[in-house]
């Protein structure tokens, strides 16, 4: 089974490292993953996509996708000022959102089936576990136990084993800890 | 003496012309937003001339107005404001 | 008509330029292309040329500065040699990509280590995926008139793009041959005004070359080989306008000698096509049925010119004097892909490199490499084409 | 702040317009804030040549740009011998109002750049070279330059830069052209002004502007104003123009020949993340390297 997960957030939230993690996480179970940014000049703030792919078996594809089994919305401001609907979520896909709200409706998004929409407030974890650069809350490893724990296709052990890997030491910790958090705190808030 | 003829298949040439927003809305990008307090703001252009993204206007009438549209919310106009009118608040107001 | 000097090949390219009167001239020396600036150098010194002359600093600057004359709308020009052609490289792809006119001249020499100033074409033919319409000539009085159509063919709507003139050096750049110079009013009359598809000189704001998406940039190069395919008609053109005018027709994108009744060809660029020529002579008093296709013009690649003449052919011989290391002499490789778009049956084939860095081939080399083809070939004896590096000693 | 002095100038009107909201610079750059000075003295009659830098992607993307000027973009190693040739091209067709402009970083400038920098200075071409100075290669996202300080971390000096920055504005005064400036973002007044000049002056102009870059130098975007004024008010970076053999300090670091009257370099250092493993003795290095420069800043201005 071959999942296309696209991480929408801005420039400096971190998108790319979390796909990076994700993929790192699927090697760790043998399974095989690829995970690039948009090749462009990225901007604090402006918004961003990055990409992972995850397969039981290997990986030949090397286009960009943006059509996605999985959508994971790092800001959802991305969803009110409609820069999610430049990407569209398959049959049977799965939004996971960064919101306080929980409130998302059909027209905000482009997909081609019903879409199961998860939540969790990852700017608040980010904050709480003091994941802020310049003003903007880190929100990428907590949206990585978002998306996992909405899926299951990668463990969440697997996923804390990558990002301590990844960022050694305190800061390891402290991902590792919003990772744990957030897979948590995820709520399933129905259909749209 | 030049004379500019066009391609006469009428070819594609990587020629540009002057555009407003060619990275798109760029005030997409804020989490934060300055706000101006037009009672503080002395007219004393500051905001205008540093503003990296030329979103500031000052005119003696209306103080400094800011085209959110564009403004990237980096708060350098907060921070060189000699009389604190331009205060720097949350976006999505958390 | 004009006057008639006995000029060097260099020499026969700086009165070319001087015909076409151009605004700016940047270059940098680099044997054996040195003459032609020096040539220019002095004309301009001497009042007999007003255009304004950049002693830049290196070939990079040299095409840089013409770069940036021929977007302000300045009728340019450049020459170089080997590895001042291979330090102008980045260049070279910039210019056409912009879609500007420009005017060089390759006055070849073999690309080093070890040093080396001996002529061959891998300079040249190195420059082959970059967007210029290339063309070589065999003589001095070629070499001018290729040199005064380049500005033509150029700033043609139909192709604005950069063009290259080739010449050995030595062999032809350093070797006195009667050269024809056309009336100079005439020669103004008929090139007309510079044309060029945009101009950037502060009448308005206008930005060339800022960042673009991989659509609008494929669009954009797409176009280029849409031009490409123009050159053709504009060349075959320019060479019947010229005729009418000067006296002197070339037959377009290649030059054939011999070829209606040739059962063999023989392919080949520049001076020693000369050479070729002499040992074709001899083998037709000999009876073989023999001609010569010179590639006149290397980009655009003349393909549909060469299937015209070898169409019916049993052989084909090419004579290249590069060679792409691991693989075979560019003019064949070529030569070889483009016919197999036209054709499930190809004649014959044969590539031979010779005259690599300079090493001198002579036609009576040419009439034993040939011969050997041709006798082989008729007798059965040869079952497959063939790829061979003759090394000449003597 | 000199809000008094600055209502009596004419730069924010004469800039208003010309450089384009909506550019791909991140938040807080300091680049457009030069260009929209260089706007202010030229508006639509600069013909800007730009070789690859930051501001090549600033502009924007086909089919527009963010500012109403001329812009030609170049490769990397030939800002200055393509400006050459465009001001030969108009000076062959006879235009006099439009003004050839090289708008390079340190990288284009200082390391890539710099023999056709030599070259059109040393053929006095007329043309006016601006290098926007960031101290490293921002656009490749941040290593090092020759134009890096000692000191300053970087992705390819990641214990931070061993040697001192290379002073540009020193070798085109060694040249021998007719004009040579340093400025700052941080003063866009002086900028202003030393352009005003350049513009009256015919030959090789070089401006160097000191030009803090938050991602770089690892700063908050509100600050870039901040450290390039805290750059000039510790004495780091000194503002002066070189003319007619003459070298004449700028009014914004005029103060700073006084030591006493130097913010301490720690000031400049500490707000700065690139420079967060300097020790107390590459501190010590840096005031030597200061007490240097200026003591080159006394002797030539004499």
């Amino acid at each position: 089974m071959l999942y296309e997960i696209i991480f929408l957030g801005r420039g400096g939230q971190g998108g790319v490292t979390a796909s990076n993690i994700l993929v790192q996480a699927a090697i760790y179970e043998n399974k095989y993953g690829q995970s690039f940014p948009f090749f462009g000049a990225e901007r604090r703030g402006a918004p961003v996509a990055a990409y992972a792919r995850i397969s039981d078996k290997p990986i030949l594809k090397h286009g960009m996708f943006n059509e996605a089994d999985v959508l994971v919305v790092l800001d959802d401001s991305l969803i009110k000022l409609g820069v999610a609907k430049k990407y569209t979520i398959r049959e049977n896909g799965v939004l996971v959102i960064n919101t306080q709200e929980k409130i998302v409706t059909r027209d905000q998004l482009s997909a081609r089936g019903k879409v199961k929409v998860f939540a969790v407030n990852a700017t608040k974890i980010a904050r709480e576990l003091g994941l802020v650069v310049a003003g903007w809350p880190l929100v990428n490893t907590p949206m990585l136990g978002a998306l996992i724990s909405s899926n299951g296709f990668i463990s969440l052990e697997n996923v804390v084993k990558a990002t301590l890997n990844y960022f050694g030491g305190k800061l390891g910790a402290r991902n590792s800890e919003a990772i744990k958090r957030a897979y948590g705190e995820t709520s399933y808030v129905g259909e749209v | 003496m030049v004379k500019v003829v066009k391609p006469l298949g009428d070819d594609k040439l990587p020629l540009t012309k002057p555009m407003v927003g060619v990275a798109g809305k760029t005030g997409l990008w804020r989490n934060m937003k300055p706000v101006v307090n037009v009672d503080k703001c002395t007219r004393c252009y500051q905001c205008e001339i540093y503003c990296p993204v030329n979103t500031i206007i000052v005119e003696p009438e209306t103080g400094a107005v800011i085209n959110y549209d564009y403004c990237k919310g980096c708060g350098l106009c907060a921070d060189v404001c000699p009389s604190g009118a331009i205060v720097m608040v949350p976006e999505l107001g958390e | 008509m004009g006057l008639k000097l006995a000029l060097t090949g260099n020499h026969a390219i700086a009165y070319a330029v001087k015909l076409a009167d151009p605004d700016v001239i940047a270059a940098y020396p680099i044997t054996p292309q040195t003459p032609i600036v020096e040539k220019l150098a002095e004309m301009i010194e001497q009042g007999e040329l007003r255009a304004k002359m950049i002693r830049v600093e290196s070939e990079h600057s040299a095409l840089a500065a013409c770069f940036g004359a021929a977007v302000a709308g300045a009728r340019t020009f450049t020459a170089t040699s080997s590895q001042g052609l291979l330090y102008m490289h980045e260049f070279v792809h910039w210019v056409s990509r912009a879609r500007i006119p420009v005017v060089m001249a390759i006055v070849s020499r073999t690309i080093n280590t070890p040093w080396n100033i001996w002529p061959d074409h891998s300079d040249f033919v190195d420059q082959r995926d970059a967007g210029w319409v290339m063309s070589y000539a065999m003589d001095s009085q070629e070499a001018f008139d290729l040199t005064l159509q380049a500005f033509k063919i150029s700033e043609d709507p139909r192709v604005y793009l950069p063009v290259m003139i080739g010449i050995e050096g030595f062999i032809i750049g350093h070797t006195a041959m009667p050269v024809e110079i056309p009336d100079e009013k005439q020669v103004k009359e008929w090139l007309g005004e510079r044309r060029q598809p945009y101009v950037i000189d502060g009448s308005e704001p206008l930005g060339l070359g800022g960042l673009t998406f991989p659509e609008d940039t494929e669009d954009m190069f797409y176009h280029i080989q849409e031009a490409m395919g123009n050159v053709k008609k504009v060349i075959k053109e320019v060479d019947e306008e010229y005729g009418k005018l000067f006296g002197r027709r070339y037959g377009g994108l290649i030059s054939c000698y011999n070829c209606t009744d040739a059962k063999y060809i023989a392919v080949s660029m520049g001076a020693w096509s000369g050479d070729l020529i002499e040992a074709v002579n001899k083998l037709r008093d000999e009876g073989y049925p023999v001609g010569v296709l010179r590639v006149r013009y290397y980009r655009p690649f003349p393909i549909e010119d060469v299937w015209e003449i070898v169409q019916n052919v049993k052989g084909i011989v090419v004579f290249d004097r590069s060679i792409s290391f691991g693989a075979w002499g560019q003019i064949y490789t070529d030569l070889a892909a483009g016919l197999s778009l036209y054709t499930d049956k190809l004649p014959r084939m044969a590539n031979i490199v010779a005259g690599i860095a300079g090493v001198n081939v002579t036609s009576e080399d040419f009439y034993g490499m040939l011969k050997s083809f041709i006798d082989k070939s008729e007798s059965g004896l040869l079952d497959r084409n063939y790829f061979t590096w003759i090394k000449i000693r003597r | 702040m000199s809000g008094v002095e600055t209502r009596k100038l004419p730069l924010p009107h004469d800039a208003r317009g010309r450089v384009l909201p909506g550019d791909a610079a991140c938040p807080g750059c300091p680049i457009p804030i030069a260009l929209k000075v260089v706007s202010a003295v030229f508006g639509e009659k600069a013909i800007l040549v730009i070789p690859a830098c930051c501001t090549s992607v600033i502009l924007g993307t086909y089919p527009g740009q963010a500012i109403k000027a001329s812009v030609v973009h170049v490769p990397f190693a030939s800002a200055a011998a393509v400006a050459s040739g465009v001001s030969q091209a108009l000076r062959s067709r006879g235009i006099k109002d439009a003004y050839v402009i090289a708008w390079a970083g340190d990288g284009g400038t200082a390391d890539i750049g710099m023999a056709a920098l030599s070259g059109a200075a040393e053929r006095n071409e007329d043309i006016i070279y601006i290098m926007y100075d960031n101290e490293a290669y921002m656009n490749t996202g941040i290593q090092r330059s020759s134009s890096t300080p000692k000191g300053a971390w970087t992705t390819t000096t990641p214990t931070g830069k061993i040697e001192n920055k290379k002073d540009v504005a020193r070798i085109l005064i060694a040249h021998g052209v007719p004009y040579v400036a340093t400025s700052s973002i941080g003063y866009p007044h002086d900028l202003y002004s030393k352009l005003q000049r350049a513009k009256n002056i015919e030959g090789f102009r070089f401006i160097h502007v000191h030009a803090p870059c938050p991602p770089g130098w690892r700063f908050e975007p509100q600050y870039t104003v901040r450290v390039a004024k805290l750059a000039v008010e510790t004495g780091l970076w000194i503002l002066y123009e070189y003319h007619n053999g003459k070298l004449t300090l700028s009014g914004p670091s005029r103060p700073y020949i006084d030591p006493a009257k130097r913010k301490p370099v720690e000031e400049y250092i500490k707000l700065q993340g690139r420079f967060r493993a300097v020790t107390e003795d590459l501190i010590n290095e840096i005031k030597k390297y200061v007490d240097e420069n200026w003591h080159w800043i006394k002797k030539m201005s004499q």
